[in-house]
């Protein structure tokens, strides 16, 4: 076993449900046969996700909760800044002022951290192009972003998902 | 012969083109992984042949699921070779690879006549 | 009449993914470099995609299909920024900064 | 023990007797030397053993086995090769006695091989004489080429072995590029190669093809030494003197002009081959080679050079009696092997006395040489006029009955090249002679005897053989005339 | 509207070619082949050639690229600008163009329903499969049954090839060869990490999916091995190649390999001590039909481990090769 | 249980099935006894096939019990029972002679694989020849050469591994080619099968692909085949690989694409065009003409003993082909007894090469002058070898050339030519096979051997076996000579 | 309506070809690929749909995941190289 980090059997217990779970919607034939080769697969799949440290970086059950607001809350975000970029782009003009800039965050955990680096990245405009300890290091196209970026919601919002 | 008609060659004159192309690269090019590279566009237009072949019009693919008894297929057998050579093309692909890390670690080079220098 | 909603819902959706898309790829030979480029690609990458997908989504129903699109979806917004960000990264890394990058690009 | 089993026989013990050698190298040379006499004796027991069923006309056959659909790895025996395996057996044994001297007074090194290659030499031809085809025939000759080969290259350096590869180089070159398509064509159109008296390609082929497949045939043949094949022989002379002697005498060349003869009578028929225009130019070949040959010798100073040349003349006789295509000629040619075997053998042995004892090699050296050694030059004189034709002598015998063949053919040019010949023969013969007996040996010179006793026993023994032919060549006659027992009654 | 399609993709196609060609840098024509793949493999999916698709995007666009990629690392991505030979490569090969150009207007046309291939043995498949295996997907039971044998020499073309790279690369590495570039993977990259991490299990289970519904859909026991291999190869890329070595060892990937060879053979070794003739899964059962399937489906496993193993056994032979910096 | 039915299949799945259990076998004699028994144990099969089908017998085997045109079927004839003879025997005895010379060039840790990999090979050149599917002989090629591939980079030196890369690249292109051809071919008939193939071409009415699949068949097979100017991998792959890889794969893997070439012209075109024998003989002649003159020269000036006798290979394929090219039950015969021969030929060669290699590590032909003196057995094994190769009668090599001779004579005016051009090349193999014999045993020593005395006993034996077997089949050619012409006779059954 | 929609990915693939093939840096070729192979996942997400047979879903899920894969090896491949040029365009 390369880690010292033993996973706590609900865990696993609550992996293994949901791939099989995802297994059944995948699947669509109801059959003992693939039922059972479901189930076996299931079972590997666990015991891989084990041995290749699926649970190194525990994840928080209660803030999958929360994660849907955030995810709304980003869409619009999502199609907000798209329109943006997608208006520099075809402007003529090519009006871009690009910058990079440094976000620092009060995120600890790790989990946090890539939730906030990918939601970053998700939003046209804005890449994230470093991690590193508390920083972040962006890239923005256009100064509209910069500002969204600079307005800190984005790491607020992640940082709600781990506190209640 | 309508252009219609003439475009239903396409796939066989582009199947030809690149067979050239792969055939050209593994024998005018003197890097080795070059080699290898147009060795599997080579095998890549066969590939293509084959599958051109299979296409039956209005088919589809040949997955006979509940209640398409009816359609029109398209040829299976081509697909069940082709998924054949496409593996053997990623074996010797896999093995040219290793004999040219031999071949950069004992010579420093895959150039082939640099090669043949050294020789 | 549900059914028509969701249909010309459904159309104006990939319509729209549709023109982000293009757009997106307009971008990336328009844009002058590397991490501008970066942007107009995460255009095609999310919201293009989220557009076609929800739009097949709508098409397809409660099937089976709905369920793959949405795991085609997820794993898309999961894997596309950090292919992107693995790429910015690594030309960062190789000393690429972004403002040195300009200078390549006019050559 | 009957006649078919004797065949076997006569081929596996030369066989037993190799295999015998190599054993009995490892203990002493005594007892290798004993078992060569012993196989050799017993070889002549078996072969000489055929001949009253011979004579009584029987056609002893075996067949071993089968190449492919007829072509087909058998023996028969018949006159022709009756009379070479009889005087090949029986000179090997004069032959080892004077080996066991010879190579015991230059202390060769390597005997056990040479032994052993000779015996070997001998099996292939006793293959050689009784095969019953072309194909038995030409796996023989093959076989006898390549054990021939470390004989001929025995010194080992590396002048020996460069004429050692121009033997090999000739003889190979040849079989495998004239003689066995010959063959090969032979089978083709005749569907067989079996030696059927008559002869089997009448009807099967025609015009200029004749000549040309008797081109391939002789000149494939190299060992029948026809020029422009016959540069082997000369080189083969690097070979100590036994060897020669087997070359010239008891083994090689014989085979060769005995292949050919075998293929003149028994693949193309005489009769048929008489009636082909296209293959008159043998006879001219032989006879350009006979003069030219002789006109060589002449200019010749190393003894056994002048007695290789002297070879290729004499060779050329017989090919050339073959060639003339009439009973009395073909009878003559196999005489004349006879007759040449005992005169060569004879006078290759007192070459290679002369270089045991005194160690010369070159003509001018003997001046005098008669006085020191008498009986070897005494057997030498014999040989020389056997090889000139003067009786009574073996030569004169064979001359006769070519000459007889010749006329019969109304050959003019046979005629005139035998006479030609002859007297070419005498001016390079009678000059060493005359030398030997009756010049001053120069002052200073070496004082030697004669040559250890074994050799001068057998080179007297030869010479006796060649005076006795001359008287009781009766039975010889007799064998081979069943050849054309239709034709001489 | 196929047409269409083909015109697009394959012009892209002869592009791409020509692109991979032209270019200096092999790092490059890496690059672009994957994108060849990857067009190719849209190609196949628009003939309806959906398994092959699947492979050629797994195999080709995916295993490939690692493959190449490992072995340029141990190379030069630097190719020398020279040709050899030109004049006589232009004449070969115009040659064998105008040849093949010659044959096609005797071709069937695309997607001609009158073609002779069409006509003879496709048919019979395409009516037998649902009375003799009763599943749908036409192309996994002539791969598992009808044409099994073939099928089973691709798994030993695998492990040929499998044991060729290990033996080729088994020997010692150069002298002062200390360096290796797989050792740390992208430890230090927080985003990929994590978000790898959580994938591997679906990307598993996928494989998996892909492996038993092989009759069912796309897919099958060669796709299978390769999505799973790819997903551990995420892994080592992750976590650096040694981890990924401590997870799975060699011993295990050199089992898999030998294990699903024997499973195959196996099957087809009993079906003769069964009483049938090799690979006829009929006798394994007493309902022929569902001895074919049973047959199948262990076959397909078997060829599932053997590609899974024999291409992560490839990719560690290459990515645990030091190499002198 | 009977397996009688089964041969065909077990010629195959035995030695295929084993290789991934050799691997397994770690202490590395083991794994030489697994191999040895394995290929002892196919050997055996195709001999017992052999016997049954000189007696009349035919093998049909319907893979999986799906009959012929829908399922692969295996089907052992005359022809393909005198390749799997040589494939098997080669393989089992370059096993069997070679532990000693293997364990001095293969790592003791990579041997397993080299064992698996020679199985592979074996089985895959076995595959080939049992196969009567045109895609199912495409697969089995492809094992056989991916194990090739991988026994010839085992070669110490690293020369072997350019070689081993251009053999690589060449031999894809031949298959690949192949590929192509057998999918024109399936493109205008529907089938793989090649009796059903041979039944449906004629049927064709665009006979332009057929032709254009023809081509790329005969082409990329003679590149497999290693056919004159297409040999250009076969020298280096041959000389830098190790001794007992290149005394089977020498022995048997171009024969084998030899084979599909013949058998696939002679099966499916053949039958069905009456030009196409005049087509096949016209591109083959001349290249099998030139093969045998050009290589045969090249390999009299070669300094390398091993890539002499790799060039004198092409030759001798210049000869087989030369046979096929005839298109007459005389040439076929010919051909197929010359396979049989110069595998018996060359593969005693190679061993005897191996032999040498013991204590020679410069297998320049000028380093191992004096050889014989000290390894007079081995030097002897291969100077009989050497003249079965060259053809001296009594050897097995005599035969095959004049049966190739008799052939030749009937083609028509030109007779003589061929026969002139045979001879000429006999000539040259003399030179260089005399080359050989002289070096070993005339010339002075110039290289002291590493250590001396001969080589392994078991090594020496099976050499001499082979040179025995090489007078053997010279002196009583039967056996061969009977599974050729019925091999001629089926191929010629086929022609129109 | 899927025609449409494939015909703009389409295009949008052919866009991001030329980006690879123009570079001029190594990363916008990788970026070019990238954008490739997710403009690829949607093409067969929507010719699945173009031609009736959704079940092909499979296929775009797992080049999804082959793309991942690619582009971290191509990372790794980047990290670990030492690079001599930085451009290297295609002449």
């Amino acid at each position: 076993m390369p880690s010292p980090y033993t996973a706590k059997s609900w865990q696993l217990a609550s992996l293994l449900i949901l791939l099989f779970g995802i297994w059944v919607l995948w699947s669509g034939i109801y059959k003992p046969l693939l039922f059972g080769l479901g189930l076996f697969s299931c079972f590997l799949s666990v015991w891989l996700a084990k041995r290749l440290g699926f649970f190194h970086h525990g994840i928080p059950l209660r803030s999958l909760f929360r994660l849907p607001k955030l995810w709304v809350w980003l869409l619009l975000q999502v199609i907000k800044s798209s329109i943006d970029v997608a208006r520099v782009v075809l402007s003529p003009s090519l009006p871009i002022q690009p910058k990079l800039v440094e976000l620092t965050t009060d995120e600890h955990s790790e989990t946090g951290k890539v939730i906030l680096g990918n939601s970053i990245t998700l939003s046209p405009g804005t890449v994230t192009i470093d991690v590193h300890e508390d920083r972040l290091l962006v890239h923005c196209l256009t100064k509209d972003s910069e500002a969204d970026l600079r307005s800190g919601e984005l790491d607020a919002r992640i940082a709600q998902l781990e506190l209640g | 012969m309508n252009l219609l008609e003439l475009l239903g060659y396409f796939n066989y004159w582009v199947f030809a083109i690149v067979l050239m192309v792969g055939l050209y690269t593994v024998i005018a090019k003197i890097n080795l992984v070059k080699k290898l590279i147009g060795l599997s566009i080579f095998q890549s237009a066969v590939f293509l042949m084959y599958i051109t072949m299979d296409k039956v019009e209005g088919g589809t693919a040949p997955i006979i699921l509940k209640g398409m008894e009816g359609n029109v297929f398209s040829n299976p057998l081509p697909q069940v070779l082709i998924l054949t050579a496409i593996v053997v093309g990623v074996s010797t692909l896999a093995l040219g690879l290793a004999i040219v890390v031999r071949i950069y670690e004992s010579y420093g080079t895959i150039e082939e006549d640099e090669i043949l220098d050294a020789d | 009449m549900i059914e028509t909603v969701v249909d010309i819902l459904s159309w104006f959706l990939l319509c729209t993914g549709g023109i982000f898309v293009l757009i997106g790829g307009i971008g990336t030979l328009r844009l002058p470099d590397f991490y501008t480029r970066l942007h107009a690609a995460s255009l095609t990458e999310t919201m293009a995609t989220i557009l076609i997908l929800v739009g097949m989504i709508l098409q397809a129903g409660l099937t089976l299909a709905t369920i793959k699109l949405l795991t085609i979806m997820a794993f898309l917004l999961l894997t596309a920024p950090t292919a992107s960000y693995a790429l910015a990264n690594a030309a960062l890394q190789s000393g690429n900064s972004p403002n040195a990058q300009q200078r390549d690009d006019q050559t | 023990m009957s006649a078919d089993n004797a065949i076997v026989l006569a081929l596996c013990v030369p066989l037993a007797t190799a295999a015998g050698i190599q054993v009995a190298g490892r203990i002493s040379d005594n007892l290798r030397e004993a078992v060569t006499l012993v196989g050799a004796v017993t070889l002549a027991w078996v072969v000489w053993g055929m001949l009253p069923a011979l004579f009584a006309g029987e056609r002893p056959a075996v067949m071993l086995g089968e190449l492919l659909p007829g072509v087909a790895l058998a023996f028969e025996v018949e006159p022709l090769g009756m009379l070479f395996a009889a005087l090949a057996s029986g000179l090997w044994i004069i032959n080892s006695v004077y080996s066991i001297g010879y190579m015991r007074a230059n202390q060769e090194r390597k005997q056990t091989r040479f032994y052993t290659c000779f015996a070997l030499a001998l099996a292939a031809t006793m293959g050689i004489a009784f095969s019953g085809n072309l194909i038995t025939l030409f796996l023989c000759y093959e076989i006898l080429t390549l054990s021939t080969y470390p004989l001929v290259s025995h010194k080992g350096d590396e002048h020996t072995v460069r004429s050692a590869r121009v033997y090999l180089g000739i003889l190979l070159c040849t079989s495998i590029g004239l003689f066995l398509p010959a063959i090969i064509w032979t089978y083709h159109v005749a569907g067989t190669g079996d030696f059927t008296l008559g002869g089997i390609l009448e009807g099967h082929i025609d015009g200029a093809d004749i000549g040309l497949l008797l081109a391939l045939f002789v000149f494939g043949v190299g060992k029948a030494a026809v020029m422009p094949v016959h540069r082997w022989l000369p080189s083969a002379m690097v070979a100590p003197t036994p060897v020669s002697a087997l070359l010239h005498a008891v083994a090689v060349v014989k085979a060769g002009v005995f292949s050919i003869a075998k293929i003149i009578v028994y693949v193309f028929g005489v009769d048929f081959l008489f009636a082909a225009p296209s293959a008159n130019w043998l006879v001219f070949i032989a006879a350009f080679t006979i003069l030219a040959a002789s006109l060589v010798a002449l200019r010749q100073q190393n003894i056994k050079r002048l007695l290789a040349y002297s070879t290729v003349a004499q060779l050329s006789y017989v090919v050339m009696a073959a060639a003339v295509l009439k009973p009395l000629a073909e009878i003559g040619a196999a005489i004349h092997m006879v007759a040449h075997a005992f005169g060569k053998i004879t006078l290759f042995f007192a070459a290679g006395a002369i270089y045991t004892a005194a160690k010369k090699t070159e003509i001018h050296q003997l001046r005098g040489i008669g006085k020191r050694m008498p009986w070897t030059m005494a057997a030498f004189t014999i040989g020389a006029l056997s090889m000139i034709g003067v009786p009574p002598t073996a030569g004169f015998v064979s001359k006769w009955y070519i000459l007889a063949g010749a006329f019969q053919a109304d050959n003019l040019v046979a005629i005139f090249t035998i006479i030609a010949s002859t007297v070419l023969n005498a001016m390079y013969f009678l000059p060493i002679i005359f030398m030997a007996w009756f010049a001053k040996e120069p002052s200073g010179s070496k004082d030697h005897g004669e040559a250890p006793l074994l050799v001068v026993l057998a080179l007297c023994l030869t010479a006796t053989l060649t005076l006795g032919f001359f008287f009781f060549n009766g039975p010889v006659i007799e064998l081979e005339a069943q050849l054309f027992q239709g034709a001489t009654q | 509207m196929i047409i269409v399609f083909a015109l697009f993709l394959l012009t892209l196609l002869v592009i791409t070619a020509l692109a991979i060609v032209q270019t200096t840098n092999l790092f490059v024509a890496v690059m672009l082949t994957s994108i060849f793949s990857l067009l190719m493999a849209s190609n196949f999916f628009i003939l309806d050639a959906a398994d092959v698709a699947l492979t050629e995007a797994a195999v080709g666009a995916g295993i490939t690229t690692v493959i190449f990629l490992a072995a340029l690392m141990l190379t030069t991505e630097h190719e020398k600008p020279h040709l050899s030979r030109r004049k006589l490569n232009t004449v070969v090969i115009t040659i064998l163009a105008s040849l093949i150009i010659y044959a096609t207007f005797d071709k069937p046309r695309l997607g001609d329903p009158d073609a002779p291939v069409h006509q003879h043995l496709a048919p019979w498949y395409l009516e037998k499969t649902p009375e003799y295996m009763d599943f749908p997907n036409v192309v996994t039971a002539i791969l598992g049954s009808f044409r099994g044998y073939d099928t089973l020499g691709e798994v030993f073309v695998v492990f040929a090839a499998c044991i060729g790279v290990l033996f080729i690369l088994g020997v010692k590495p150069p002298e002062g060869s200390t360096y290796n570039p797989y050792r740390s993977g992208l430890k230090h990259h927080l985003i990929p990490q994590v978000v790898g991490r959580l994938l591997i299990p679906f990307l598993v289970l996928f494989g998996l999916y892909v492996q038993f519904h092989g009759e069912y859909s796309p897919g099958g026991g060669f796709q299978a091995g390769a999505l799973i291999a790819s997903a551990i190869i995420l892994y080592a890329l992750l976590e650096g190649e040694a981890a990924a070595l401590r997870a799975v060892p060699r011993s295990v990937l050199l089992g898999l390999v030998i294990g699903g060879a024997t499973l195959y053979g196996g099957v087809g070794v009993v079906c003769i001590l069964m009483g049938g003739n090799f690979l006829e899964y009929t006798v394994l059962l007493d309902n022929p039909v569902a001895a074919q399937q049973t047959g199948i489906i262990l076959i397909e496993a078997g060829v599932g481990m053997a590609v899974c193993g024999a291409l992560l056994s490839i990719f560690h032979a290459f990515a645990a090769r030091p190499m002198r910096v | 249980m009977d397996l009688t039915p089964h041969l065909p299949a077990l010629q195959v799945i035995v030695p295929m099935l084993s290789a991934p259990l050799i691997v397994l076998l770690k202490p590395r004699g083991l794994a030489w006894a697994g191999a040895t028994a394995v290929a002892l144990l196919s050997f055996a099969v195709a001999l017992n096939m052999a016997i049954a089908i000189s007696d009349g017998a035919h093998y049909r085997y319907d893979m999986g019990g799906w009959a012929a045109p829908y399922g692969i079927e295996l089907s052992v004839g005359a022809f393909s029972s005198l390749i799997l003879l040589i494939v098997t025997g080669a393989a089992a005895t370059a096993l069997l002679a070679g532990r000693a010379s293997i364990d001095s060039q293969i790592e003791p840790d990579r041997q397993p694989m080299f064992y698996a990999a020679w199985l592979l090979a074996l089985a895959g050149l076995a595959g080939i020849a049992v196969s009567a599917d045109a895609f199912n002989i495409f697969v089995f090629m492809e094992i056989s050469s991916l194990a090739s591939y991988v026994l010839i980079a085992g070669g110490p030196n690293r020369r072997a591994l350019p070689a081993v890369f251009k053999y690589l690249v060449m031999g894809t292109i031949g298959a690949t080619f192949y590929l192509i051809g057998v999918g024109l071919v399936y493109m205008m008939t529907g089938t793989l099968n090649l009796a059903d193939m041979e039944a449906r071409v004629g049927a064709v009415d665009d006979i332009n692909p057929i032709l254009v699949a023809a081509g790329f068949i005969t082409i990329g097979l003679a590149l497999k085949a290693a056919v004159f100017p297409l040999h250009v991998w076969l020298p280096n792959a041959y000389t830098h690989s190790p001794h007992m890889v290149t005394v089977f794969l020498a022995a048997c893997a171009t024969k084998v694409a030899i084979y599909v070439l013949i058998r696939f012209d002679f099966f499916v075109f053949q039958s069905n065009f009456d030009w196409h024998g005049s087509h096949f003989s016209s591109f083959l002649m001349p290249l099998g003409l030139l093969g045998i003159l050009v290589a045969s020269a090249v390999a009299m000036f070669e300094g390398h003993i091993k890539r002499l006798l790799a060039m004198s290979s092409v030759a001798q394929i210049g000869y087989i082909i030369l046979g096929a090219s005839f298109v007459t039950q005389d040439g076929l015969t010919a051909s197929a007894a010359h396979l049989f021969n110069h595998a018996l030929a060359k593969g005693g060669l190679f061993l005897a090469i191996a032999a040498l290699a013991c204590h020679y590590d410069d297998l320049r032909l000028d380093r191992l002058a004096g050889a014989a003196r000290s390894m007079p057995w081995t030097s002897a094994a291969l100077a009989i070898c050497g003249f079965s190769l060259v053809g001296v009668p009594g050897t097995a090599g005599f035969i095959s050339k004049w049966l190739l001779i008799d052939a030749a004579l009937d083609q028509g005016p030109f007779a003589w030519l061929l026969v002139l051009i045979i001879l000429a090349s006999s000539l040259m193999a003399l030179a260089y096979v005399w080359r050989i014999v002289e070096t070993l045993y005339k010339k002075p020593a110039v290289v002291q051997p590493s250590s001396a005395g001969e080589a392994p006993l078991e090594l020496l034996l099976i050499t001499w076996l082979i040179a025995l077997a090489n007078i053997g089949f010279g002196l009583f050619p039967q056996f061969p000579l009977n599974l050729a012409s019925a091999a001629a006779e089926l191929l010629m059954g086929h022609a129109l | 309506m899927y025609l449409v929609v494939s015909i703009a990915i389409l295009v949008t693939m052919i866009l991001a070809l030329v980006r690879a093939l123009r570079g001029p840096t190594v990363y916008d070729r990788v970026l070019a690929v990238n954008m490739f192979g997710t403009k690829t996942v949607l093409l067969l997400a929507v010719i699945a749909f173009l031609f009736g047979r959704p079940d092909f879903l499979d296929l775009a899920l797992a080049y999804a995941l082959i793309n991942l894969v690619g582009v971290l090896a191509v990372l790794e491949f980047i990290q670990n190289k030492p690079r001599k040029a930085e451009t290297s365009n295609i002449d």
